[in-house]
């Protein structure tokens, strides 16, 4: 009864658009079943509500000789006006309930993937060992199966296309999953605050077709790049959320004639900007602090970067004059 | 709850005198030697002491006998058993609320799924 | 009549005692309850303040008018502020301590001296929680999630001791009023003749009394986490970061019925009183405001259903939660069946009434919709949950605060104020109100994550329809604060009874006598007789 | 008129806005339980915490409570419990007009306290001795148990707290003995020695509970 009724509501509401994002996966269309009908009772409960007052308002406002009429109480309509939204309520919750379960049914043999979230970036792990960052590749019309931790703080995977969210802790794994059936890119949201960078913490799914994914799989990104090449790359995708490449400040100091300089340093002697100064600020960057810059702020990259492309940032902030 | 403090409420209201119970010294006297005695075998049934084992039951075994020494602070040395029920009524609200608190944490903890990493 | 009310202005609470020091050190919950009233406006505008900078920041993407790090900060200090320091003393402390006592007959709270600590534990904890911006600020946001509140190099720990201290400054509102309210009662006063307003301050003592103990060890364990190191809530140490999620919602979700409980039950004064008409369905109103109180500790964790909490306790909150809606539903029904043939009067109170039970439905349903376990998922810690507790907050409790203000204002300072001047006060904030955070229900569909400094370019247009609505806002409290002030220094003199209402409190002058009533009142019928 | 009043507030237990002093006593009774209500919910965080971190690591609280000395908390167990009883005959001979017995048994009650708290030392500073201290300081090197430190900040975050409750115990109870010297309590206004009671036997209940879960758990 609620089900087809619901369906016309949702065509009707969908062509005027629900304001929901584009269903990018399997849920999507299950979810916005159930926030169209919620969205169709909330409006018409307010509308009683808010009608009732209105009309009563003007109804019965104060009148000269007429006085208000002395009612305390009845039972049945008391008795109705708490059942009914109880019924409704757990409506609203079976179905919420059912949807939900499919959203946390875990899929069998799925493509997994290994989510690693740090501040303020999100870093892919695949089975085959490719890594990489702030972009994930899935291939179309498979369960694909996120694995998440963190490296610091308390992040959360959101895709509004997926309708999934998934907060990420640090100390252990959670999980959430997607079918995506068509190809195309949706956004990544970190939704659950993280401190400085948290609105930058962004990323794409991209969803390829199994031929383009297979190619992408081969692929070595690096191929036929110079050093320079690499770390600018890498540069866009890791550090640029907190560092400019000018020498404009962001959230740590921007890069530019940095390398050869003499860098100012709290509670240590200024330091020469060279090939092992750089080194050390990516791997152990609580090493130093550069004087007028909040400690403490900027993550560890040890255990993330080969050592091409360690050699591939060197290079390239050397080449930042 | 509200009922039970609305109850009690009306049974108090108006009889000012119903708060002054004095307890006699001998019982205690005699609550004194019971703390004792349940301090004592608190410590004799605990492991690391005589080595008695109950496996789990240790910590369930010492909680109750914890339990009961605090009922006998909290209705003799704190006069509950004598005072108004809605005194009562508020030390089980706070108590209930704690175990409200503990339990679903409890089931949080307990029921997850724990994911392994895959590589 | 003029010879009654010169006799009256010679012997009142605010002129019982004269100087800044007999207000500092006064026992009379009715000049406590002003004194709350400054500090918590205070505390209001500087958080206003820090709400238009952030809808301001956000009125086009990228760096508008400050760098994220500052925007994070200026986020923080509003939730604390609003929260900690405005919406939770706001009604019970402000209002409910001047009118507690006039509504069952009684001459003052059970212990005055009490009521004073309570608002120096107020003052005392705002200002180490004010310290934390010598230390670098805080950056946070105010729920302090481990372990971000433990790595920050900021004033966190300033601020969890401040809030702490306002919370000592809580329980002892609370536990004063729940003494008060079971043996302070003046003859023939029994629960069932008791003012709604009352009920709903005594549901929320409870909640104040047994759930802020609860966030004063979770606060303390924080600032022990950065001095010390415990681990309880430190992934590093072997702790469980969820676990100071539900240690933190076993206070913070109670604590949200601290703020709209009371927030109810001046709106339950309100529209009987210009409705001229009894209230419908006493006991109902009544039960559900006790009823609200129990259940809200059980519904804590519909805040964790995407945090990492196990499905099985997800699904059970879940369902609990939709049980707190059926007693909202039975109080926003009774509010308007109260209306049905009633004889209604649109003065400044009613106005923001009226707006409040408009707000409050659609804050309520919106609830309902993150209630349900499937669509919090997507809605989670977006703008829709901005807006939904927005329209509960604001649209609810500070709707009510203003209600309460303008209703009790003659009986607080004996005088009147612009009836004009205050209806402007209420378009402004009710039409800013919902051209501010109606859109944000639409940025949170749509999928904007809540704390961003930065947004992507498809969210521009709503954003700056939600920055123009928070400037009418502003303007419209900014006009209230020049209504109220006016009437404090110029306004007319106040009749005892001007709106015609039943309640006790207007059977005594207006102010009211040091001991409240010249002679003990003894009831003899319910609170609301419009016959 | 005003002036009576004020006469009568400055010289009177009674409080000017009760009706009776039953009334005003079973206030402040219903006062008190209703803080130690919150008292209750606040150790009960610190307790809740604890039985989940021991379902998790029994291993780390086993380690932890061998370094925890049973006959010290034995000893202290037993120091608290006596140091009650005389709390409550503190207030019996209050109740029954004999003051001279009351002052002492509260002033035994102070003593018993400070007994315990110079026990407290002993353990505390045995502690600081070997390194067995929360993370930030812990440097102990023969820890078995990754998370033994988190034994330790438990075991120093709840007999801390437990410990300033003493403190402020012993001088809530010194306070009602110098009013109790001065005379200002009989049988028919004992108030404030009923309640610091109160307060002093929660203390005591609490410890009940810390003795077992921190020193026998092995």
């Amino acid at each position: 009864m609620i089900w087809p009724l619901s369906s016309l509501l949702y065509s009707i509401a969908h062509a005027g658009g629900t304001f929901m994002p584009p269903d990018g996966d399997t849920i999507a269309p299950l979810y916005d079943h159930l926030y169209t009908f919620m969205v169709i009772i909330a409006t018409i409960a307010s509308l009683l509500v808010i009608g009732g007052m209105v009309y009563f308002c003007i109804k019965y406002r104060r009148q000269p000789g007429k006085n208000s009429a002395y009612i305390t109480h009845n039972t049945t309509l008391e008795f109705l006006w708490s059942f009914i939204p109880f019924c409704l309520f757990m409506v609203a919750f079976g179905w919420g309930w059912y949807v939900y379960y499919q959203m946390r049914t875990m899929p069998e043999n799925a493509f997994e993937v290994n989510v690693l979230a740090q501040q303020w970036s999100w870093n892919f792990l695949y089975k085959s060992g490719k890594k990489t960052t702030s972009d994930m590749y899935v291939p179309v019309n498979t369960p694909v199966r996120l694995i998440m931790t963190s490296k610091d703080v308390i992040h959360s995977f959101y895709v509004p296309a997926f309708r999934q969210k998934q907060d990420v802790v640090p100390g252990r794994y959670t999980q959430t999953w997607f079918l995506a059936p068509h190809v195309g890119n949706f956004p990544i949201f970190c939704a659950e605050y993280c401190g400085m960078g948290h609105s930058a913490m962004l990323g794409t799914v991209h969803v390829l077709s199994k031929a383009d994914f297979d190619k992408w799989l081969e692929t070595n990104p690096y191929k036929g790049l110079t050093p320079v090449q690499i770390g600018q790359n890498l540069f866009q995708v890791k550090c640029s959320v907190c560092h400019n490449p000018t020498t404009q400040r962001k959230v740590g100091p921007g890069l530019q004639h940095v390398f050869g300089s003499m860098v100012q340093l709290q509670g240590q002697p200024p330091h020469l900007a060279d090939e092992n100064y750089v080194r050390t600020h990516i791997l152990q960057p609580s090493t130093y602090t550069v004087q007028g810059f909040p400690k403490g702020v900027m993550p560890s990259f040890q255990g993330q970067l080969s050592e091409e492309e360690v050699l591939g940032l060197i290079a390239y902030i050397k080449s930042l004059k | 709850m509200a009922q039970n403090k609305v109850a009690a409420e009306a049974h108090g209201h108006g009889d000012g005198h119903a708060g002054h119970h004095i307890v006699p010294m001998s019982t205690y006297v005699k609550v004194l030697f019971a703390l004792l005695a349940l301090t004592a075998l608190t410590v004799a049934v605990a492991r690391p002491v005589s080595g008695f084992d109950a496996g789990i039951f240790n910590t369930l075994i010492a909680f109750l006998i914890a339990a009961v020494k605090a009922s006998l602070v909290l209705g003799i040395f704190m006069g509950l058993k004598y005072d108004k029920k809605l005194n009562l009524a508020i030390f089980f609200t706070g108590v209930f609320f704690l175990l409200v608190m503990l339990l679903f944490c409890l089931l949080d903890i307990y029921t997850r799924v724990h994911v392994q990493s895959t590589l | 009549m003029s010879a009654t009310a010169t006799a009256h202005t010679n012997d009142n609470y605010l002129n019982h005692e004269k100087g800044l020091w007999s207000w500092l050190t006064t026992l009379d919950h009715k000049r406590i309850g002003i004194m709350y009233m400054i500090t918590v406006m205070l505390f209001f505008f500087i958080g206003g303040i820090f709400a238009m900078l952030l809808r301001t920041e956000l009125i086009a993407p990228g760096r508008t008018i400050m760098g994220p790090e500052t925007y994070n900060r200026i986020m923080t200090y509003h939730g604390t502020i609003m929260v900690f320091m405005v919406i939770i003393p706001g009604i019970p402390a402000f209002l409910g301590n001047f009118v507690l006592p006039l509504h069952i007959g009684a001459k003052d709270v059970a212990f005055p001296k009490l009521n004073l600590v309570s608002w120096y534990c107020l003052i005392v904890g705002a200002l180490v929680a004010f310290t934390s911006l010598f230390y670098n600020g805080v950056d946070t946001g105010w729920t302090f999630y481990t372990p971000y509140s433990i790595r920050t190099q900021t004033g966190v720990t300033f601020m969890v001791v401040g809030a702490f201290i306002m919370g000592f400054s809580s329980i002892l509102t609370g536990l004063n009023f729940i003494v008060t309210v079971h043996k302070l009662r003046a003859p023939g006063m029994t629960f069932w003749r008791m003012p709604l307003f009352v009920w709903g301050l005594y549901s929320t003592a409870i909640i104040q009394v047994l759930a802020t103990p609860v966030l004063a060890i979770t606060l303390l364990l924080i600032a022990c986490e950065r001095l010390l190191g415990v681990g309880i809530f430190d992934p590093t140490l072997g702790g469980d970061p969820v676990l100071f999620e539900h240690f933190f919602w076993f206070y913070s979700h109670p604590a949200v019925y601290i703020m709209i409980l009371p927030a109810m039950g001046i709106i339950s004064e309100v529209i009987t009183a210009f409705s001229h008409k009894t209230i419908f369905g006493y006991k109902a109103i009544a039960f559900s405001s006790i009823g609200i109180a129990a259940v809200s500790f059980f519904v804590w964790g519909h805040h964790l259903f995407v945090a990492g909490q196990s499905e099985v306790a997800g699904i059970i909150f879940s369902f609990i939660t939709m049980l707190v809606g059926v007693p909202t539903a039975i109080k926003v029904f009774n509010w308007t069946a109260t209306l049905y043939k009633g004889s209604i009067e649109f003065k400044p109170p009613m106005l923001f009434a009226l707006g409040f039970l408009f707000l409050f439905t659609i804050g309520g349903v919106t609830g309902i919709m993150l209630a349900t376990i499937a669509l919090d998922v997507h809605l989670h810690d977006t703008y829709f949950v901005v807006a939904h507790f927005h329209y509960v907050m604001v649209g609810g409790t500070l709707m009510a605060i203003m209600a309460g203000i303008y209703y009790w204002f003659p009986k607080i300072f004996g005088r009147m104020y612009s009836q004009f001047w205050a209806r402007i006060t209420f378009v402004l904030i009710f039409i800013g109100f919902n051209v501010t955070f109606f859109p944000q229900f639409i940025l949170g569909a749509m999928g904007m994550p809540r704390r961003y400094y930065d947004y992507l370019p498809a969210f521009t247009a709503l954003n700056r329809i939600s920055s123009i609505g928070a400037y009418t806002i502003g303007l419209g409290f900014l006009i209230a604060l020049g209504v109220i002030l006016q009437g404090i220094f110029a306004g007319e003199k106040a009749p005892a009874n001007p709106w015609g209402a039943k309640t006790l409190e207007w059977t005594t002058a207006s102010p009211p006598p040091h001991d409240n009533f010249a002679v003990e009142p003894i009831v003899t019928a319910g609170p609301y007789e419009y016959r | 008129m005003s002036t009576v009043n004020a006469h009568v507030e400055r010289h009177s237990p009674l409080a000017h806005h009760f009706r009776d002093m039953a009334q005003q006593f079973d206030a402040a009774k219903l006062g008190i339980w209703i803080f130690l209500c919150t008292e209750i919910l606040m150790f009960g965080g610190l307790f809740v915490a604890y039985i989940i971190m021991h379902g998790l690591y029994p291993a780390m609280f086993a380690e932890g409570a061998r370094w925890c000395d049973w006959r010290m908390g034995a000893a202290n167990t037993t120091v608290l419990i006596v140091s009650s009883f005389f709390m409550a005959a503190g207030v019996h001979y209050t109740q029954t007009n004999q003051r001279v017995k009351a002052i002492q048994s509260m002033i035994l009650t102070i003593l018993l306290g400070c007994v315990f708290l110079v026990i407290k030392y002993f353990e505390w500073r045995h502690k600081f001795e070997l390194g067995l201290l929360p993370a930030h300081f812990f440097h102990y090197k023969g820890a078995h148990h990754a998370n033994l430190p988190m034994f330790f900040s438990l075991y120093f975050c709840m007999t801390g707290l437990h410990g300033i409750h003493v403190v402020v115990g012993m001088c809530l109870i010194a306070w009602v003995t110098i009013r109790s010297i001065r005379g200002e309590f009989n049988s028919e206004y004992y108030t404030a020695v009923e309640t610091v009671g109160l307060f002093w036997h929660l203390v005591d209940i609490i410890w009940i509970f810390l003795f077992p879960l921190l020193y026998l758990v092995g």
